[in-house]
């Protein structure tokens, strides 16, 4: 077995979950990494699409943003951002939505908005961007998160995107369609949702993680599945075409530094 | 009418103390050059829209220019904070700084209905989410044919739009292309208007008979600043200079290292400096 | 997922009697070898969907497939009026037909809400006119911001698109230019849908990033029908027949002729004489 | 003075309205030939937008159809229909609409739905198209149209698209915050709103024309306003611009036939 790191172990369980039919709108950083992965091993035909308006691009490199020409250049076409949230997003076209965040509850429900209290925060985070609506829209929900106390918490500060609200079936009582997070993909282990609470439950754990581990970097008391299986370490092929696109990336964005 | 005017020139005479002003860029043509005339020239109390304020918006806040950010993202894309605006709100750093947040679906239906002349917004948002309790401008209304409830925002109609562009021809219509983001939109949706763009020529010859194009009857100034979308791009022109944003994390870090940044790279520089950038950006990447 | 079928396959598999179906094109890219292959199929119950109908949704309307028309404008353009139309409105030949008639604004609107997922278009429209008194489904919403009294109508949602475009690539992937009127729309509004195509290419090959693309993965069938859009056009490949729509104000005048007509250049013939027409157009243009 | 047929006095006098600043949403047939006289002759520096979606077209030929290509392959560039309806009409961007119709009332009002009532028509006509939202969002609107009794008439069977309802304010009480129809140009004549009861009255009479032969075709007592002009003959160059677009256009739609 190759040797690997925990972040690539994360990166490539992500990467799995996603299908050869999936149109995916990828959010920036580890969610377009893994989706390009995937798009690079097991799941050539899958259509990418990032908010910035490219649709079905093939980047080379990695994006350091959303809107970078490599997605525009290497896109099937690019339209514009409201015709991208309007008739692409809303128009329910997206079989999976990718997202991470800085905090997350246990009903994956997403905050990337302030720690504290919104009038005067501790932390000013980015804001929500195209989350709130990604995250209700999108057939499922993929999130990919590092995993800590300080991002895995009990209570949110603020509810940026909703992931299953307060559990059960919260999102139909509020006429929503769509699954919600159905994987969460973290550098320990695997999540998904229980089907009736809708709390996210480890069901599959990374090679060498262990359960002492997983519960000293998450802010509520972890619930585990009935069978809980050992995700399949990286392969080869996997963390060779990974790390490749990460030297061309590294190699493009550093070139004018 | 669009009058094709220097950079000092059309920010003297469109942007005042006071304005709603749209600086509008995805990633993309971001008009940096015009941010910086603005400062230059000591804007006052401005109020910023913009869906993804970042490197200008936190050179503009950092200044003292704004008294209020209406946005949805704002962050440096792929590294991290924007100082300058976390200061401000959480610090009140130099001026307090209102903020009215939104979603990105919500600030692009609301350029949208701004362009179309409507005054509010009608989509399918803010489900379950907290934004609605912090921000008293969205409302719903009930669809009068299937009773669901939608989420309403109101149009964006800024005074001033400022935007950069590839090329304007010699009668001020300006053509767009790759990521359009909401530029258009802005652009319909404001009062005035600024149109920076790479290069003017005698005329856009053969092109796409859907090329976005705006209008010369459309804009108001249109000023040529080759470069002035650096440290972003101008597809076709020149790439993004990812090194800088990266760079501009530890500038904005401190606020006496961005006050110097500010005075050497922009208080004392004019808009020619952009050019300057795009060619050395293009040296290093050939 | 598109799938590259024969025409007759296409119609066979994804039109149904009694389906709401829309065939867009407005001028331009009229899908009228589809249209054709809709009439010798005997589709029956229909409810047509479309701005402007015409000939092809004359021929439609006078070959008994069609129960309902929703439109905006329904003529000859530039010519006189819709015979077929005008006889089953006004006389019930060869079956009475309901109609649903809005405005161009209206109609637009419709498809684009329906290619936004959404169940209504609001608008500023029908002030001081008659339609609202006669079509019920004309409704108003008042803007929670403004009181403003604005118009709303539900959402075009057909069961299928039709519409004709210039190229395919092997993947079905479909690109239009031009005057492109609401296909996109119509095609994303849709639960299913038929492209037919001038010409399926390996590549689009260099292109405007913005070119108007539709996915394959957004479409149902795609067709290669070259000359598919006769008599109205596909720009780049033949002019619009103006001739035949001329010649259309006689034929469709009287029942027999219309019948007759019928018979010789629908009923008894196949898609493969539209690309005969195309050349035989453009042989007389050179 | 040239010899000249009233047709050709109408479009003359229709194109003469337009100015070179002018941003004019055309209707098709006799507003598309004025318009573009007008384009050819004094005003070349008009924006002409056809519905199609065409912006700033310039045809050597008139269209047959709002869509032909020429129109497209002329233009500036083109939009999609519900763009054009959008951001360009809705959004207030066209000074002038022009407009022609089958029947028209006194406060121009035009008719181009039904002959007979709605539900069982004598004459169907092609329906509104357009019409209904130029004649409220454009800043103000011209209509061309030959006179005859049964075109003006005292009341209209259905209002397509309202001119100044039913006189005054009707527009202002409405929310209207656009003039209206503001010129009616006839083979006979030219009509123009009383600034009070906005009644379309006439304020200029074609060379030749006597207020006879206008009461025997206008199916209302005709208003005069108290200075009524003589319309200037056509221009020998108007005439042959006019007649060179017609010849073109005759060989162009002609050709395949």
């Amino acid at each position: 077995m190759a040797d690997y790191k925990p972040g690539e172990m994360m990166t490539v369980a992500a990467a799995r979950a996603l299908r050869n039919e999936d149109v995916c709108f990828v959010g920036i950083g580890m969610p377009s990494a893994a989706s390009n992965l995937a798009r690079l091993t097991h799941a050539p035909g899958i259509t990418l699409i990032y908010e910035s308006g490219t649709i079905a691009t093939r980047p080379d490199v990695l994006p350091l943003s959303i809107g970078d020409g490599e997605l525009c250049s290497t896109a099937l076409t690019t339209v514009s951002v409201p015709e991208m949230f309007r008739y692409w997003l809303q128009g329910g076209r997206m079989t999976v939505g990718f997202l991470g965040g800085a905090q997350i509850d246990r009903f994956a429900n997403l905050n990337t908005t302030v720690v504290g209290p919104y009038d005067r925060p501790k932390v000013r985070l980015p804001g929500g961007g195209g989350a709130p609506e990604i995250a209700s829209s999108c057939g499922e929900i993929f999130i990919i998160m590092a995993q800590s106390k300080r991002s895995f918490v009990a209570k949110l500060d603020f509810i940026t995107s909703m992931g299953h609200g307060e559990g059960g079936d919260h999102r139909a009582r509020l006429g929503l369609k769509s699954k919600g997070p159905t994987k969460l993909v973290t550098d320990l282990c695997i999540f998904e949702p229980d089907p009736q609470s809708r709390e996210m439950t480890v069901t599959s754990i990374h090679p060498g993680v262990t359960r002492e581990q997983i519960a000293d970097n998450t802010g509520w008391p972890v619930r585990y599945a009935a069978n809980i299986a050992v995700t399949a370490a990286p392969t080869a092929d996997e963390l060779r075409v990974l790390r490749e696109v990460h030297a061309r990336t590294a190699r493009a964005h550093g070139e004018a530094a | 009418m669009a009058r094709f005017l220097s950079l000092a020139e059309a920010v003297q005479s469109i942007v005042r103390d006071g304005d709603s002003v749209a600086m509008e860029g995805f990633t993309h043509l971001i008009p940096h050059a015009a941010g910086h005339e603005i400062i230059r020239q000591r804007r006052k109390r401005l109020t910023l829209i913009r869906m993804t304020p970042d490197l200008i918006y936190d050179q503009l806040i950092g200044m003292g220019c704004v008294d209020k950010l209406v946005f949805s993202w704002g962050g440096n894309p792929g590294v991290g904070s924007l100082h300058r605006f976390r200061d401000a709100v959480e610090n009140g750093w130099p001026q307090p700084l209102a903020v009215e947040e939104h979603s990105h679906a919500a600030m692009a239906n609301a350029y949208e209905a701004g362009a179309a002349g409507l005054p509010l917004a009608v989509f399918r948002g803010y489900v379950g989410v907290d934004l609605p309790k912090v921000n008293p401008r969205i409302k719903h209304i009930t669809c009068p044919f299937t009773g669901e409830q939608l989420a309403a925002v109101p149009a964006h109609r800024p005074d001033v739009a400022v935007i950069h562009a590839q090329r304007a021809d010699r009668e001020g219509n300006v053509m767009l292309e790759g990521i359009v983001g909401v530029q258009k939109e802005a652009v319909l949706s404001a009062k005035r208007s600024i149109v920076t763009v790479e290069e003017v020529v005698d005329d856009f010859g053969p092109r796409n008979l859907n090329a976005v194009i705006l209008p010369h009857w459309t804009l108001g100034a249109v000023v040529a600043v080759p470069g002035g979308a650096y440290p972003s791009y101008a597809q076709g022109y020149y790439k993004r200079d990812n090194a800088f944003y990266i760079a501009w994390d530890k500038i904005a870090r401190e606020r006496a290292s961005f006050q110097a940044w500010m005075k050497d790279n922009v208080l004392e520089q004019g808009p020619e400096v952009f050019a300057a950038h795009a060619r050395r950006l293009n040296a290093k990447a050939a």
